[in-house]
């Protein structure tokens, strides 16, 4: 009896380390995605910062250093607590479990999760929120009024995006449904896409982007910017999409980083083929931004796909951008960086192909995508229009014709961004 | 011949250029440059201490024509640019020795 | 006893496996940290080029190249040795264990530590070591000699910093009293900061700063660099802060991750305030400096603080940072990219703070931080003025002004970071 | 009996979770190197984007964006399967398994691989093999056409690389002769030298380089880009060298660590005292290729060496990589990035150091590394040869001089990567 | 009417400028400028190879002013812009046949 | 005295600069130009649409010589400066009325 007792104690001790190593893994992976998905701020901050003129730098960095910034601290505050408010909530609409963060020992192990800790939790979901805030940013750029950019982001990604995460990911009622999007391609970055759409419909365009009914481009300023933008945005992807398996699993993880990359590679090339093709000169913000379709595409069946299928989508992806480019101008929706391109018509794309790609795919699944991608869409568009409306009727949304034209580096912060360059007025 | 030299804002550059063009001036050259006149630069604001930039970016317009036609160029260009707010620059007027197309070797009128 | 024997073997196994997994991911974690302190590097490099003008850029990107680079080999000959000697000097303020890296088998195994191996353990801690030197870099740039500068980096991050680390987190004698400065809020960032005084003091202020009484701002040359290296910088902080719990312990890990993020995005929001408010413009150079700022402040008690706490710290150190930029101005000290305000004085802010917020607060924990950051401040102070002033009366510090006025890229390297590009003559 | 089979059954549960969690660790830490090597591809991007000309930029960049995209879509189809093509080519020369991927549940264990799953393999392989063409992209820059070049790197990267690597890595003949590559000093850097080399000859030198016999120097645009570049090639290098340790084994992936950080160390002293000392200034551009260099020379031994040999590898490459650039210019075979030196020239040096220092040093081991050095450049250098070759008489490899004189950006692609800037005549 | 180009050194251009203004001279216009002449530009070296930058960086100051005031505008430049070093640069004048201000239409004296 | 205002193309600033070097032309002042002529500018695109580049990257040489160097400057500059193309330039000349070496302040030909 002694061996015996001795032995299940030693048992229970090694399964007890086990199981911690098992935690400490998942849980490390999980804090490492934060980290990757940090750091696709700054691939927004470059690529919407080159995509942009050189009058505006100060304030696109501006506004991309800021946004992760309230985005974490209103996720503490309201965020976190509206977007998981808790079993109570479970098929619902809406649920909120207090203000702030706290936890005591049992949101420390697994018990809490088998994945990660609350505070992982927390800055992983954190680190995802302000994303959604950033896509409006590139959209909007070069004529929003600072003050009511910041208002509106947020309101945005205090309430808007949590409120619509609850839904699927808060275990609310899309979530019951079947809804299926594995990271985000309707959830984050449609939703990031139709707050976009909201805000250039009242904007307007830039001054001179179409004159006699003619598209007149305004070049970015800095392709190697945005490059470095778009290399780090895919890197951030592995967190973002490696990190929505929620734990270190090798089989899942591992897949979704393939099919992720693949994604990305294919729809570079789609972009390639149809820039090259269609527009005859191999543009190089279009494999930018075909990256980027392709990744977004990916993002709602990731783990879902075998590779040859996430080549598919991706490939699509990268046509679908640069044809929807065109066609955004096309209707006059003047979006700087593409963003709704990227991220509202390839999240839908996305969402979609879920229901005809990879293990899900079917009719049922399909009409349930569709309808997630409607509701959520007409939730999200009128709920960011209503804001957008509001502050255009008040503050003002856009900066003066003047302001405009010299750009809002000086005319909203006073300073240049590149004070020592003889930059070339614009002719 | 003369030589036209006009201080311009930078965005009317456009609309001076293509009325000229329309009114058969078939070259013109231009410089970025800075100007201090009336109208006065603007503050800017580097780690809370500000300072002035006290030259407004400006466009010079440099255009040699024949003396028949001086008139009317300096004419397109002041209706073109104009805006009647301080700052609006100046056109100078200088004479002309001589003007000579590198490819050609062609020289005076022949050559503009 | 045949079973016996057979499933005591068998368990010891798993207990020697399982405590391997345990120890691998540790040592992983630790490694990937390193990677992460390494990559502060880069952001240090882009920071403080971004900050300065065109003209000295190569100059800032050589000495920013070539810091890490002495750093990690002088810490393998003599730091590495200097700050770690041994338990026999436990308590002292001084040791030395001999010259180079060497270990056997047992440097590879938990039994050296349970949470890395010896090369792991030298790599993470040479990359902090290369830091310090980097924070004087940004307070001396546009005037300093490169010989000079080089020299005093070595000696700095050689003998300087090994030996200060060694009273804390050596075991000497500031870690028995219960000085509390968990990963460095002092030992590396007011340690850069005070060698960063020493030297801005004895070279004086770049010519055309301070002209008639005035302060006549230099602006640095590129937002986008400034911005880049911010977000490098605070990407690495997870690293630097959550590699010092030198462990991959799930709880602590992830709640440093999250005091870090959030006293860094509390730091912006406090400089967003205060420029704003108080200097009527968004300045996002004071934005930037005011996530550093957070991040620095909540260096000392990254794992003492509830998220709250951290918030508070981080405010209040971005308030703190503009008040200072404007301070070290008045006093005619010039700093070209606020080292000064971000690391010495936001340094001493967030030492301080562990004595009043978090769980070690208290009039006695308070007390012993002030002795701390004292004894520190005069040893670093003094050993940093004393190179200073050696190589002022020997070799010169200081180009000279017909240098200064042309850049110290050509001076010193004769050539030019933006060959392609017509500049601006200051004027 | 009951309480021994209970108990049989509870240990055997036990080893699988710990050896998953083994498992889970390894894995973890091969996805994240992919992360790290994929980093490098914005490495080269920077690098070679900083060392060129602005009127070039947009067309370097698309190159580095597209090469790692075809990379791992080649790879998908052929690559991976040509040069892992199993233990039936075992010592061979030659041998493919199939096109594309697919694995069932056997590749997503342990028993697949004790480091990881099938997927992870694909990736961690797909990112290396996009590098090699990507060297190439530097050597050529500023004078190859875009499509040209495409067709060259699909075929290097689709079948050079992945033949050459599996007489090594796959388990060909260089492998049974005992011929030592760690992580491709050889078969990654020089493979991609080799077929800069043969580039660099069929195209000729850019117009204005060698003048009357002078070097005409035609400096690169952006130092910045460059540092960016080099400091992302270091990190990505933890990855390319940690990751090729094929485990998270916490004693060799962290002596990897600390043999390629002191290596890159002392690769830039190195070339900074010889081009301080011999060329009597201390030019930036040689210390980030001797950074690289010490890099590239240490990846054929980084797990077989200690510190001091890995200084003294890193150090003499630094030596070298600097004659090595002003050999080149000497019988003008013009490499504007230096790429020749970086990986042809110290991949070299850094295979044959491993017959010299560390573990495996020997007359015997020095002869394998030299016969495998001859025949994998003899190999590479005529495939390679022969593609460029075969295009130069067909599509032709050169652009026009007169869209060379104006910049391949406005040629090839129809647009500026700086619109906002006065650039400067070439004069 | 009379135009002064003057070709000086840019660290020079904020003492020439302030003097001139307060001495009543209310515009003119900066170009950037690269020149050639006594002062030697300097050595660069890059990648182990040395070459020459033979251009200055110069600024060009343009001032049209009234022929009794060119004298003292000379002066000005003269005394703000000199130093006694090889590349102080050199001032000419150039005749106006005209000058306009844009905005009001205004020619001669009242323009400038 | 007469000023030489020659928009050439800039990859032939060297061997123009370099032959006026060696005929003993000790100086001349060189700026980046934007020029619109018969030579047309390019096409760029961006996001799928097209638009007109209608400037042309030039340099202006500025060079004062006496009369009676003219001819031979005129010529230098012609000759290395020709390629026979649309767009090779055009040469200016312009009355001087004095050249001031701030130096020394010398005046006239021998500030030049
Ligand atoms: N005397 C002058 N000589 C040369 N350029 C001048 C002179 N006065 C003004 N300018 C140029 O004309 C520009 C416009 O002049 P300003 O006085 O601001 O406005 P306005 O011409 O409408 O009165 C200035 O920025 C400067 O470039
Ligand atoms: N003949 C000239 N025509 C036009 N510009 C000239 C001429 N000679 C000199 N310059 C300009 O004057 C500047 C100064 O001339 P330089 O000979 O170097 O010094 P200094 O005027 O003191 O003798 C030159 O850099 C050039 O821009
Ligand atoms: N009338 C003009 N006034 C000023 N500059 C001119 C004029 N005509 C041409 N130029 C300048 O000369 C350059 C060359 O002229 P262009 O007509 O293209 O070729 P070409 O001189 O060979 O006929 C133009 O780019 C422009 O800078």
């Amino acid at each position: 009896m002694d061996t015996l007792s001795t032995s299940i104690n030693v048992i229970s001790t090694i399964i007890e380390t086990t199981g911690t190593a098992v935690f400490t893994i998942n849980n490390l992976w999980m804090m490492i995605a934060a980290g990757l998905v940090f750091i696709m701020h700054l691939g927004f901050a470059s690529l919407e910062a080159g995509l942009t003129q050189s009058k505006n730098t100060v304030n696109i960095l501006f506004k991309n250093s800021v946004i992760p910034v309230i985005g974490l601290l209103t996720y503490a505050i309201v965020g976190f607590n509206l977007m998981y408010p808790g079993e109570n909530f479970a098929g619902g609409i809406f649920g909120f479990s207090g203000f702030g963060l706290w936890t005591d020992g049992t949101g420390l192990t697994k018990a809490y999760n088998p994945g990660y800790t609350y505070w992982t939790d927390f800055l992983f979901q954190g680190m995802f929120a302000a994303t959604a805030a950033t896509i409006v940013s590139g959209a909007v750029a070069e004529r929003v009024k600072l003050s009511s950019f910041l208002v509106f982001s947020t309101l945005f990604v205090a309430i808007g995006y949590p409120v619509v995460g609850m839904w699927k990911w808060g275990g609310g009622f899309l979530n019951e449904w079947g809804f299926y999007d594995f990271a985000g391609s309707t959830i984050v970055h449609s939703v990031g896409g139709w707050g976009a759409l909201a805000g250039v419909i009242l904007l307007g365009a830039r001054k001179g982007k179409y004159v006699d009914g003619k598209v007149h481009p305004i070049p970015g300023h800095s392709m190697p910017l945005a490059t470095i933008g778009v290399f780090l945005l895919w890197l951030g992807w592995f967190g973002f999409n490696g990190g929505s398996v929620l734990s270190a699993d090798p089989a899942a993880v591992s897949l979704v980083l393939v099919t992720t990359s693949l994604a990305a590679s294919a729809g570079a090339i789609g972009a390639m083929v149809t820039s090259w093709g269609y527009l005859k000169k191999p543009d190089i913000s279009m494999v930018l931004n075909g990256i980027l379709a392709g990744l977004v595409g990916i993002t709602a069946g990731a783990d879902q796909m075998q590779p040859l299928s996430a080549c598919i989508i991706g490939f699509i992806a990268g046509i679908i951008v640069v044809f929807s480019v065109l066609l955004f101008d096309k209707i006059k929706l003047d979006d700087p960086v593409g963003a709704l391109s990227v991220h509202l018509v390839c999240g839908i794309w996305g969402t979609f192909a879920v229901g005809i790609f990879g293990n899900l795919a079917g009719w049922h699944q399909t009409l349930i995508q569709l309808s997630g991608i409607a509701i959520i869409g007409s939730f999200t568009f009128t709920f960011a229009f209503g804001i957008w409306l509001g502050l255009k009727k008040t503050t003002g949304i856009r900066v003066s014709q003047e302001e405009e034209k010299e750009g809002l580096d000086i005319g909203e912060h006073g300073m240049s961004a590149y004070p020592d360059f003889e930059r070339i007025s614009q002719y | 011949m003369k030589k036209i030299e006009a201080i311009i804002r930078p965005f009317k550059l456009e609309d001076v250029h293509n009325e000229l063009q329309e009114s058969g001036f078939g070259g013109l050259t231009v410089t970025e440059v800075k100007g201090y006149g009336r109208q006065k630069g603007h503050k800017e604001i580097y780690r809370g201490s500000e300072y002035n930039i006290e030259f407004v970016p400006k466009l010079k317009i440099e255009l040699v024509c024949s003396d028949e036609l001086l008139e009317k160029a300096i004419e397109i260009i002041i209706t073109k640019s104009k805006t009647g707010e301080v700052g609006d620059g100046k056109i100078f007027i200088l004479p002309v020795d001589e003007a000579i197309r590198i490819r050609t070797e062609e020289s005076g009128i022949a050559a503009i």
